[in-house]
């Protein structure tokens, strides 16, 4: 049997890595290659999540300019600790965007899960630990619920998290009882968790630093790995501008939290479930999955994959992750109420997944947008409370504002489409 | 016509009165079909002539209306395609079923992943990648790009080489070669031959008559939906075959191929 | 949007350079923009009630659209503006304990406006309780003088979620139980939404097919859904339907005849004695107090129920509607048959 | 060249249409043929909308028996008035639905022209007309805005309608202004037609019966045509037997209506837009390029239809819906305020599509789901509120039921789905 | 080699220069390419050598980064499909571009619908739509159905049908008759014959040589993005053709055809 590639001129073949031989591809070897590479990915406009930067940068310039505190320390502490909770529910709405699905409930679930705990601890006087479980493990009932109910019958999950939405309040209400407002105790530990807890300042740069070791490390591991396989690998010099580029875009934010109360524990739970989930979803075998069901069902069924499996996993997922963010809002606010997740909880999580940039049909996006998102939801909304505004000319605004940073993304996606890298 | 009766003894995959409907469309009806270890059958038959369709009823996508499947002498009843796979039978299906979002990497190992620890060994995935696509001639310029920018024919190579991944019993291919250019069409078939040659049974489907003469060794004809003959390719030959699938002697084929011949004499 | 903006970024400066000598910045922040009263009346009021007695004090002004956690980022925001009082109408006066906590961390002091809130530095109000019981009351009052001394009620209560309505809710039974009449069903309207409180009344003139003598309707917008829902059943008469907040709409109806009462809570002493208090924490000063609530230095004014023959002596006499906005158009003949003009 | 289908035998081609020739149809000639088709249909589940309604029958039944004056003559009629407002709306929906987009801004929109009628009637003393084709045009022209920005940018019309409900709302604050809540006069027009305006006795039943006669007509022209052209028809005693069903569709609730107030002019106005936009939907190149759109963009744009122009009319129309069921909300209410278009608008209407059957995904639909879609969720609300009880029973019994009235279509569409005809 | 350059003077359709890059992959490169009316020119060349992204250049669904195009004499840039169809382009794509959700009526007519006053003329529709079926020996059981329920066959047959409606001056096939049966890809080639003897220029994509050889009347190959000679069908052989599209004279197919020789020497 002949398995040469008989027309490709034997001496480039020779030296050039596996998956570089084309003759089609533009020249990509080397620092030069690379930097050519990501000059014409500019062009393309294939910017990955650059553009939503750009756009938040903007909308910072802009309310800093208009109001100077808003880049303050102090404004910037709020702003992370205002993102932690919906931005945790956002990570669950980019799970269920990822299949294609919808999940509209997930405001109800958080006031559930917040509602479980403050009648949990405060009226029944259950240990912390085990309202924060109760609540939590009722989330992933609901969830499982969803998914059963999905892959059973069929029906869209826009109806039955519509229908969830509804219910899940009723027993949200049922939960608090005549009550109505429950405080939770300013020493309890999970509102000093979610309003006073900040990491040591020494601490705070460890951490930084030993993220961009990680990554470091990580790319020479895979660099050397590559190699042995035969194949391209990334130039040294440009592992060390990425990691340079890296421990700016960590130790700036650091320091600036610092000089008031400092990074906030509760905001590096959300962002260290974020890159965890951003791992599961690009390094296992489950993400995969997840990204082939959203792709392509019918394709990823006849791949064998158990699809109803992964279905159920991600709707359980995401009503886990509405439950926790519950938790930390109930522990930020001191307090669960009727209105806990109400309001615009729903479309704000899911702005901030979609706003992040990924899409509402499946199959595209990443956990970063619900960071992201999140920032930018709050970014304004942070930005408006500075300014003395009627409602009227606040909402006005925040729908001009929100346009914008979404138009920049749409605009780069746009280019990239017309250079057939949809 | 010299219609022969299959042999039933020896067939990994039987099938015995499969019928299937869609709607008012009775796709299949009362479906004979066996397939032997080491043995390449083609299945052949017009446009909607149900071949896919019986595919597809092997694979677990749809389950038949009737009839019963044996495999490996036991009868088993396929519903899901993971059942399918379970059981040994890999299938490259017309519509190919890619996910266009996944780049082709993904694609190739899509429920088959290779680990490191518990991440995913992209490295070794890629590296495999590569060597499968070369031994198809695939012209694929990068495996890390989403399938959806592939040519027509380079989604049709990762299909195919989809199905080399695993050790199957039997492979079926349901017209893998329609896209493919004719360097990759000649690696396709010598795969085939290769697969028989290793003992898998093989179903191939194909519109191409001088393929199908050439890598098969036992031609199943379908017409509209029925079973119509079952030909040995060392006693028939292209002209009775293409009578079985058309249903008529003499029509658009017989008459371009004897004006191509007045032709020829001509020049 | 410019203007608001401009004084925003001047004001930062301010602090940016220490802020000093008397220019103080005091917060004002408010629940919700879907009710009239507060973008209409309390945010102008308080702004030139402060401005009357500190001319260069600047006010940061938020409105929470009835999100309590916003309402929280709100709070934080001023406080980073450096806010040196909040003046709080709370989405949830329970939860905003939260704030005052926060508040009180930096040693800037709250003044609870309009809604109770456990640890604030003084409160000024009306009851919401005390709103209640004097809807029932006056329901029950037209009732008795209608002579009708038994029969059914309905109640169209506030949104489930909002837990003012709670507290509308307990003072209007505190009167109803008892009282003789039945109340044969009640509804809490989601989000106070007007045309849910409609639908809702229409079932009911199903529902309770005889014997409706009165509706009790929480607030004047559940109130115009409940009157559009009778009128268009063809009840006849209309049974008296309550109300609160006395919306120019509402006194309308009332003038109209449709509605017979609403609640008017003069906001303008309200936003007067927020503001002095506010004024004198700001200046680390004690303010003076009538009352004590729960432990809470307070000024709480009485809510007046305003029926037909009261609208000129209270809203129109306060300055809160002229005559000329009340008998606009169609209702310029109500308005004289009811002495109006 | 040979056009002759050689295979078929030549004498049933002889006697058959020309698109019953095949020998895999499964026979439909003659009335057996059709009965025996339309039992394969059920079998296999292609019900149409019959589970919807199998779905609202079994409300309808669990509600009369829980408390008997549900079905009421009185209660019907309210029914039909609360239906007409939020059921235009929805059919909008319905328009972007088909192309696979969504509108998350027809409730602020609503509430927008609700807001300009009432400011415009009653405080600047414009005569209704100028008021309701102000509000109108107003709609129309937010809509070509959002069809504007999805073309020219790309942005997700989620996003734009996200940020078009928050800046429309905020615009709908600002007209209003510091009046709040305005009255709209009884004796208005709007309202008089809203509230009081039914058909008389003897006209009601006139266009019921009009409505039949108008569909036997149809189906017995085509049937000509077809049969001049070789084609199938529709045996006559079919014809007979639909028009009977339709003519006590339409004559049964004509007259337990009539029993009441009658048959409201504003439901009959919903009912007639919905018939206009079925028509336009399945009968116009309009509609068959908004059906392709929805089905396969791409395919759509190489079919050289103006993909453009077809996003920007089905949003300007969708917008231009959403300002009609305003005006008629505002007509009902007899009163814009601050809320109108708030609640659940924006949900109900949107449901109200989906539950109807029309997909999230595109090119799945009918005008039809707005109808019988809002008719589900009229049902549930009304049925729930003469029954007295706690808030969050309701909340979670309205859920449940919800749930319940789509799970009987989405069974029967799975088993369609099954028999391959999905 | 053969390749002798094309007549540039009464071409329909020009291309200059034309180049097309994704990302990083040059899908095209500086092609020049002419086809004259009357004329039926194969597009030939191996998976990935840029044939369909050159129709698609051409139909107006790209739009190229260097080039330029002359159509009956004049240059223009086309930018979208309906620009080119109004020129008088009609293509027939190898993904075949069908709206899934739409029956076969549906789908033929889509964009040219027919009327009766202002709503579809649908009787007329499904009356055209069997004729031009039963013209291409297409076997479908019923144009009510959504084509998503049809065979692969069946609905390149549907594609195929879409393009001659109209009349068009260039008509595009890519890769026609890849899922079609014998009897239908009987019929296509008669169909391409037709439209060259009615004076059309047709471009003709395929993998398969004795198709090719049988109706072309020039060749042009493509490989990895480039030109790599015309050939005049009457002065070629399909050697000489597969040697320019594999860039080498040895490949799997010439073995594959070697071992064929042998064994039927054998045999
Ligand atoms: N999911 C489905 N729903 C309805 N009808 C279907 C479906 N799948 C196939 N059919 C019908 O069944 C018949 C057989 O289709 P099938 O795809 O098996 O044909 P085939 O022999 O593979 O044809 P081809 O050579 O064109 O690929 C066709 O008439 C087709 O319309
Ligand atoms: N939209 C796109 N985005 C990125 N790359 C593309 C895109 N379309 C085509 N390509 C690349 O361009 C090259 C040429 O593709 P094209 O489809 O033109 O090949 P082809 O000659 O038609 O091949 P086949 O015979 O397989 O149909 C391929 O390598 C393909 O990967
Ligand atoms: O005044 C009322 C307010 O107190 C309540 O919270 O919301 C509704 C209003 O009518
Ligand atoms: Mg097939
Ligand atoms: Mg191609």
């Amino acid at each position: 049997m002949s398995t040469a590639t008989p027309n490709a001129p034997q001496d480039t073949t020779a030296a050039l890595p596996a998956d570089l031989q084309d003759e089609r591809l533009i020249a990509q070897q080397g620092v030069r290659g690379w930097a050519g590479a990501f000059l014409s990915r500019l062009k393309s406009g294939d910017l990955g999540s650059l553009p939503v930067v750009i756009g938040l940068v903007i909308i910072w310039g802009v309310f800093q300019a208009l109001n100077d505190s808003f880049l303050s320390s102090r404004n910037l502490v709020n702003l992370t600790l205002q993102s932690a909770a919906v931005g945790t529910i956002a990570i669950g709405i980019v799970l269920v965007l990822l299949l294609g699905e919808i999940d509209l409930s997930v405001g109800s679930v958080s006031g559930l899960s917040s509602a479980i705990l403050a009648v949990g601890m405060v009226n029944q006087g259950w240990p912390s630990v085990v309202a924060i479980v109760v609540a939590i493990v009722a989330g992933m009932v609901i969830g499982l619920a969803y998914g059963a109910l999905f892959t059973r019958f069929g029906v869209p999950s826009f109806v039955i998290t519509l229908a969830g939405l509804l219910a899940v309040l009723g027993l949200q209400l049922y939960v608090l009882g005549k009550e109505g407002t429950i405080n939770i105790p300013f020493d309890s530990g999970l509102v000093k968790f979610a309003q006073q807890t900040f990491l040591p300042l020494a601490v705070s740069y460890v951490v930084a630093l030993l993220a961009v070791a990680l990554y470091v490390l990580t790319r020479l591991r895979v660099n050397s790995q590559r190699a042995a396989a035969g194949l391209s690998t990334t130039p040294n010099v440009m592992i060390g501008l990425r990691a340079l580029v890296l421990a700016v875009v960590l130790l700036v934010p650091t320091y600036v939290l610092n000089r008031d109360r400092g990074v906030s524990v509760m905001f590096l739970l959300f962002v260290a479930l974020v890159v965890v989930m951003d791992f599961a979803i690009r390094r296992t075998g489950w993400g995969r999955s997840v990204m082939a069901v959203g792709g392509n069902v019918e394709a990823a069924r006849r791949a064998g994959i158990n699809v109803k499996g992964i279905y159920l996993s991600v709707f359980a997922l995401c009503s886990t992750f509405a439950a926790i963010g519950g938790l930390l809002a109930a522990g930020r606010l001191a307090a669960a109420n009727q209105s806990s997740g109400g309001g615009d909880t729903n479309l704000n999580a899911i702005a901030a997944a979609v706003i992040g940039g990924t899409s509402l049909f499946g199959g595209r996006g990443s956990a970063y947008s619900a960071l992201l998102g999140i920032i930018v939801i709050q970014s304004i909304s942070s930005g408006l409370s500075l300014l003395n505004l009627d409602s009227s000319i606040r909402y006005m605004v925040t729908g001009g504002v929100l346009l914008l940073a979404v138009t920049v993304d749409s605009l780069s996606r746009r280019s990239r489409a017309a250079h057939g890298r949809a | 016509m010299t219609a022969t009766a299959a042999p039933a003894t020896t067939a990994v995959l039987s099938l015995k009165g499969v019928s299937k409907r869609f709607g008012a469309v009775q796709a299949l009806k009362d479906i004979d079909f066996d397939v032997n270890a080491g043995e390449v059958v083609a299945l052949v038959g017009d446009n909607g002539a149900g071949k896919s369709t019986l595919v597809k009823t092997i694979a677990g996508v749809y389950t038949p209306d009737e009839g019963t499947m044996t495999f490996d002498g036991r009868t088993t009843s396929v519903s899901t395609p993971a059942e399918a796979q379970r059981l040994g039978i890999a299938t490259v299906f017309q519509d190919l079923a890619l996910c266009d979002n996944l780049d082709v990497v993904g694609n190739l190992f899509l429920g088959r992943e290779l680990y490191r620890g518990r991440a995913l060994d992209e490295v070794r995935m890629e590296q495999e990648s590569w060597r499968l696509l070369r031994q198809l001639s695939a012209k694929i310029p990068s495996v890390r790009i989403p399938v959806a920018s592939l040519s027509g024919g380079q989604r049709q190579t990762v299909a195919i080489a989809r199905s080399l991944l695993g050790d199957p019993k039997v492979v079926m291919l349901d017209e893998p070669t329609a896209a493919l250019g004719v360097a990759q069409t000649a690696e396709v078939l010598n795969l085939v031959e290769r697969l028989r040659d290793n003992g898998h049974g093989v179903i191939l489907i194909s519109h191409n008559m001088s393929d199908v003469m050439a890598v098969a060794d036992r031609v199943h004809v379908l017409r509209l939906g029925r079973n119509n003959g079952t030909f040995h390719v060392s006693q028939t030959s292209t002209q009775e075959i293409i009578a079985a699938i058309t249903g008529a002697t003499t029509n658009a084929v017989s008459e371009r191929a004897s004006r191509r011949v007045q032709k020829e004499e001509q020049s | 949007a410019c203007g608001g903006g401009g004084a925003a970024s001047g004001s930062g400066k301010d602090t940016g350079s220490g802020g000093g000598g008397g220019a103080k910045k005091i917060a004002l922040l408010l629940p919700e923009s879907k009710t009239t009263r507060y973008e209409s009346f309390d945010r102008p009021l308080f702004e030139s009630a402060i401005k009357a007695s500190c001319s260069d004090c600047t006010i940061i002004y938020s409105n929470a659209d009835q999100d309590a956690s916003k309402q929280q980022q709100q709070a934080e925001a001023a406080l980073t503006q450096g806010a040196k009082v909040l003046v709080l109408d709370p989405v949830d006066g329970k939860a905003a304990a939260a704030v005052v906590n926060n508040a009180k961390s930096q040693g800037v002091p709250v003044v609870a406006y309009d809604r109770f809130i456990d640890g604030a530095d003084y409160y000024v109000s009306f009851d919401n309780e005390t709103v209640g019981k004097l809807q029932a009351q006056t329901l029950v009052d037209l009732l008795k003088k209608g002579g009708k001394s038994s029969g059914n009620l309905v109640m169209i209560n506030g949104s489930p979620t909002d837990p003012n309505a709670a507290d509308f809710k307990k003072g209007a039974h505190s009167v109803i139980d008892g009282s003789g009449y039945k109340v044969a069903a009640e509804y809490d309207t989601p989000d106070w939404s007007p045309d849910k409180a409609q639908q809702w009344m229409e079932s009911q003139i199903t529902a309770v097919k005889s014997g409706l003598v009165g509706v009790y309707a929480a607030n004047d917008g559940t109130a115009g859904g409940a009157i559009t829902a009778l009128k268009g059943g063809g009840v006849t008469p209309l049974p008296p339907v309550t109300g609160q907040d006395a919306e120019l709409a509402a006194i309308q109806r009332i003038i109209a005849g449709d509605q017979s009462m609403t609640i008017y809570k003069p906001i303008k002493p309200e936003a007067e004695a927020a503001a002095k208090a506010a004024l004198a924490l700001a200046n680390k000063k004690k303010p003076e107090s009538t009352k004590d609530v729960k432990g809470v230095a307070s000024t709480i004014l009485d809510p007046i129920a305003v029926t037909k023959d009261k609208v000129k002596d209270t809203v129109v006499k306060d300055g809160f509607y002229k005559v000329e906005d009340i008998c606009s158009g169609t209702f310029a003949k109500a308005c004289s048959a009811a002495g109006l003009s």
